[in-house]
């Protein structure tokens, strides 16, 4: 074999090496790869039964119950499009608000409750003073949206 | 005039690969120990965090993992140390044939003697911890794809740490953070598939950083030779 | 006919400078003994000259091409042997003989190695591991393998150590043939060897 | 005057001695307004309240950690291809402030996360992959001085720099491949979801890390100058 045609041997074959390891890349990302999913997905059966998994969205307005320990709080996670109803026992961060957006990490149970053992509040990176975001709710913009408009999720 | 073919990629792969699995053959004891090291350390888990067979299934197969890592890295400093010490380093540098060729031997030969032992005997560690048939399998594979990859990341970081002050600890340094990424994907592989979920993006991934590794990383391997021997 | 060539070689170690405008010619049939007192950096000179470190100023020619950016036609023709010669304590002669002269030179039958172990004197231990060898013995491992290996080059640094008077009437015999079939060598030694080198290059610190 | 002539160390010893004093300087007048705007102008955040506050030394710090590893890497690439010698010194100065502003980004992210999220640490993609990043640095500092000659701890650190490069993109892009707790980028190309005194305050911070990031290589550069040409006639007769 010519050098020249060995040369290209190599060339051709480093490439397709490349755009498979491209593909697998693309093909990985396609899916979920971490245990987080958005309540359309838990909808949808795709999280896992009987483990331990995360999900996020926001907290839906109004869906906030407090039972009368005080610790135990009851809300619903939503994605706008589907919501889930969690259960949680313990301190919530600060930031937990109505409207916000919100991380759990927990088991689902048979009747479709999200059991959280821990709670973390998902904050956007949109920083403004009480005024300015006031000014824009009045507008009708829904600043909170933001925090989960970057989340991939096949819903 | 050349009484001397001018090498091939294969050739040198091939003397390469077949010198280390002979000298390996000849002093079994090494894998030996590593193979007992993996087992011991996977069998050490359960006394430790309790053998509640729940807690078992959900830590198996990262445990499983972690000491697969480590087990991987306790071979490590002696890829190229040895071979540094005797010369044979120098002869391999200065013969006729591709660098790229003899060190992608001595990495395919380094994972037949740590990372396919260790791969064939996850699935009996794996049962220890009750783990299912299908978690099984996947955590074989992760393994099968992962190791590799532990081998190519190591032997790299391996030439770099050749003829340093305290090399044993510099190359845990350096090659454990670079570990993290296959661990993540393999574990997360088994993980996938013991809570329901489809393993193949992790599969995926390991199999892309396999790819891309044995290209680049035996090429990074031979310039830190260079390095080590100027 | 075969030449190499340096021209005003300049190497510093850890930044100390060990010599400075270093310069030789050899062609085919000539030998140089690289001479000097320890630490005088004969054995970095070899390895500039081969290829291995890298140095501050000049140039290695090889047939007037620079062995540095043509290496796999220089490599071909190369015999380096340093100080540790790439011996495995866990193979015998016989494979360490072999997996040599595989590395470069393509793998010679059995009757060729054992006639090179006979020819060094090594006959009878061709089976012992590597390990149960004497330093002499080790390196008669060495001379036979200059006795089978094509290459036109040689560069040795002290090929005489540990050589008792046979082996080094041995390495005269070797040496001496390679030079009656147009061979070359670059040798680093204390001692006296048969045939008087073409040149002497003496290194001073 | 010759491109080269910065580049040999007893010129660029004596242009560091100059610069580097300025850049301090300005480094502790920007710092100084940043901290003023930031502390005391900036109005309070509608979401996260005074914590927010933070964000004037970590986002900066973690600008800053990238930006050097990559600087580094770049110097590290340099003295490699060309086997330059002041390329390798750069490369080793700017490792230790790399280090430690990925040590602050961590620790200020942590006290920030706590009180936001709720938690101090999270295994997410984005503070994993800041965490390898701090493992490259001192990796490459404890490789750079692993042996005697320390032109061989400049050379194989610097490919250790380049292997690490990989880590970038990941700490970078984390927050838009993974779902991860982490917040995505409040200042990009396209324009930024900041208030404006509070975005003022953060770049003049980050410019004050600039230079305080430059003004710190090069004082450590010249040390290393000096320690490695020290058998030269010009040290001698300083």
């Amino acid at each position: 074999m010519k050098p020249r045609t060995r040369r290209a041997i190599w060339i051709v074959s480093g490439l397709a090496a490349l755009g498979i390891a491209s593909a697998l890349v693309l093909n990985a990302f396609q899916s979920n790869l971490v245990f987080f999913f958005t309540p359309s997905q838990v909808a949808a059966h795709e999280a896992p039964s009987g483990r331990a998994f995360r999900i996020g969205g926001l907290v839906e307005a109004g869906s906030v119950v407090h039972e009368k320990d005080a610790l135990t709080v009851h809300f619903r996670v939503t994605d706008t499009a589907q919501t889930i109803p969690v259960v949680f026992t313990g301190h919530l961060p600060d930031l937990f608000r109505e409207g916000k957006g919100v991380v759990a990490q927990g088991r689902l149970m048979g009747d479709g409750t999200f059991h959280a053992s821990d709670v973390l509040a998902k904050h956007d990176e949109n920083y403004m003073p009480p005024e300015a975001a006031e000014a824009l709710r009045k507008a009708g913009h829904p600043i909170d949206k933001a925090a989960f408009a970057g989340q991939k999720g096949k819903s | 005039m050349s009484a001397v073919a001018a090498g091939s990629f294969s050739g040198a792969f091939r003397w390469a690969f077949a010198r280390d699995l002979r000298l390996s053959w000849r002093h079994p004891g090494e894998t030996m120990l590593m193979v007992a090291f993996f087992v011991l350390v996977a069998s050490l888990f359960p006394l430790g965090v309790g053998a509640e067979p729940q807690l078992l299934q959900r830590i198996g197969p990262g445990v499983i993992w972690v000491c697969a890592l480590l087990a991987a890295f306790l071979s490590l400093p002696a890829l190229f140390a040895g071979d540094y010490a005797d010369g044979t380093l120098e002869q391999m540098l200065l013969s006729p044939h591709p660098m790229s060729g003899w060190v992608s031997g001595k990495i395919a030969a380094h994972w037949m003697a740590s990372g396919i032992p260790l791969t064939l005997l996850s699935p009996f560690l794996a049962l220890q911890y009750g783990l299912d048939a299908g978690t099984l399998t996947i955590l074989a594979c992760a393994l099968a794809l992962g190791t590799p990859l532990l081998s190519l990341l190591g032997a790299a970081c391996a030439a770099l740490t050749l003829g340093a002050r305290g090399a044993g600890m510099l190359l845990a340094l350096l090659a454990l953070p670079l570990f993290v990424p296959v661990l993540i994907f393999g574990a997360g592989a088994a993980e996938a598939q013991s809570s329901g979920l489809s393993p193949s993006p992790h599969l995926s991934l390991l199999g892309a950083g396999l790819i891309v590794g044995a290209m680049a990383l035996p090429a990074a391997a031979c310039v830190a030779i260079r390095i080590a021997l100027d | 006919m075969n030449a190499l060539e340096a021209r005003g070689l300049a190497c510093s170690r850890g930044g100390i400078p060990l010599f400075r405008d270093v310069s030789f010619a050899l062609t085919s049939g000539e030998w140089i003994a690289v001479r000097g007192q320890n630490g005088s950096g004969k054995t970095t000179l070899l390895r500039c000259a081969s290829g291995l470190t890298r140095f501050d100023a000049g140039e290695v020619l090889w047939n007037g091409q620079d062995a540095g950016t043509g290496p796999i036609a220089f490599r071909a023709q190369l015999l380096y042997a340093g100080h540790a010669a790439g011996i495995k304590d866990d193979l015998t002669a016989m494979e360490n003989l072999r997996d040599a002269l595989a590395l470069r030179a393509g793998a010679p039958t059995n009757e060729a190695l054992r006639g090179a172990l006979a020819q060094v004197g090594l006959d009878r231990h061709r089976h012992l591991p590597a390990r149960r060898l004497s330093a002499g013995q080790r390196r008669r491992i060495g001379l036979a393998r200059l006795a089978l290996d094509p290459a036109m080059l040689w560069v040795l640094d002290e090929p005489l150590t540990a050589l008792d008077d046979a082996g080094q009437t041995i390495f005269s015999d070797l040496l001496q043939r390679h030079l009656a079939r147009g061979g070359l060598a670059l040798v680093a030694t204390h001692h006296e060897v048969a045939p008087a080198p073409a040149r002497e290059l003496r290194l001073v610190p | 005057m010759n491109f080269f002539y910065f580049a040999s160390p007893s010129t660029f010893y004596r242009l560091a001695g100059i610069l580097a004093p300025w850049c301090f300087a300005v480094a502790a007048i920007l710092g100084a307004a940043g901290l003023y705007v930031g502390l005391v102008q900036a109005p309070t955040d509608a979401q996260q309240g005074e914590v927010y506050r933070v964000i004037f030394i970590h986002v900066p710090a973690a600008w800053m950690s990238m930006f050097l590893y990559f600087v580094m890497a770049c110097y590290g690439a340099m003295s490699l291809t060309f086997n330059t010698r002041l390329a390798a010194m750069m490369a080793r100065a700017l490792a230790p402030t790399g280090a430690m502003f990925t040590f602050v980004a961590l620790w200020t992210g942590a006290f920030w996360g706590r009180p936001t999220w709720g938690a101090y640490w999270v295994w997410d993609a984005r503070l994993t992959s800041e965490l390898v990043l701090l493992f490259l640095y001192f990796g490459f500092i404890a490789l750079g001085n692993a042996f005697e000659d320390p032109r061989r701890g400049d050379r194989a650190a610097a490919l250790l720099a380049l292997i690490g490069v990989v880590n970038l993109p990941i700490i970078y892009f984390s927050v838009l491949w993974w779902n991860t707790l982490h917040q995505g980028s409040s200042v990009s190309f396209k324009g930024t979801s900041m208030h404006v005194s509070m975005l003022t305050g953060m770049l003049l911070m980050a410019f004050a890390f600039w230079s305080y990031s430059i003004g710190t290589a090069l004082a450590r550069v010249r040390t290393i100058i000096l320690e490695r040409e020290r058998r030269t006639r010009w040290v001698r007769a300083l």
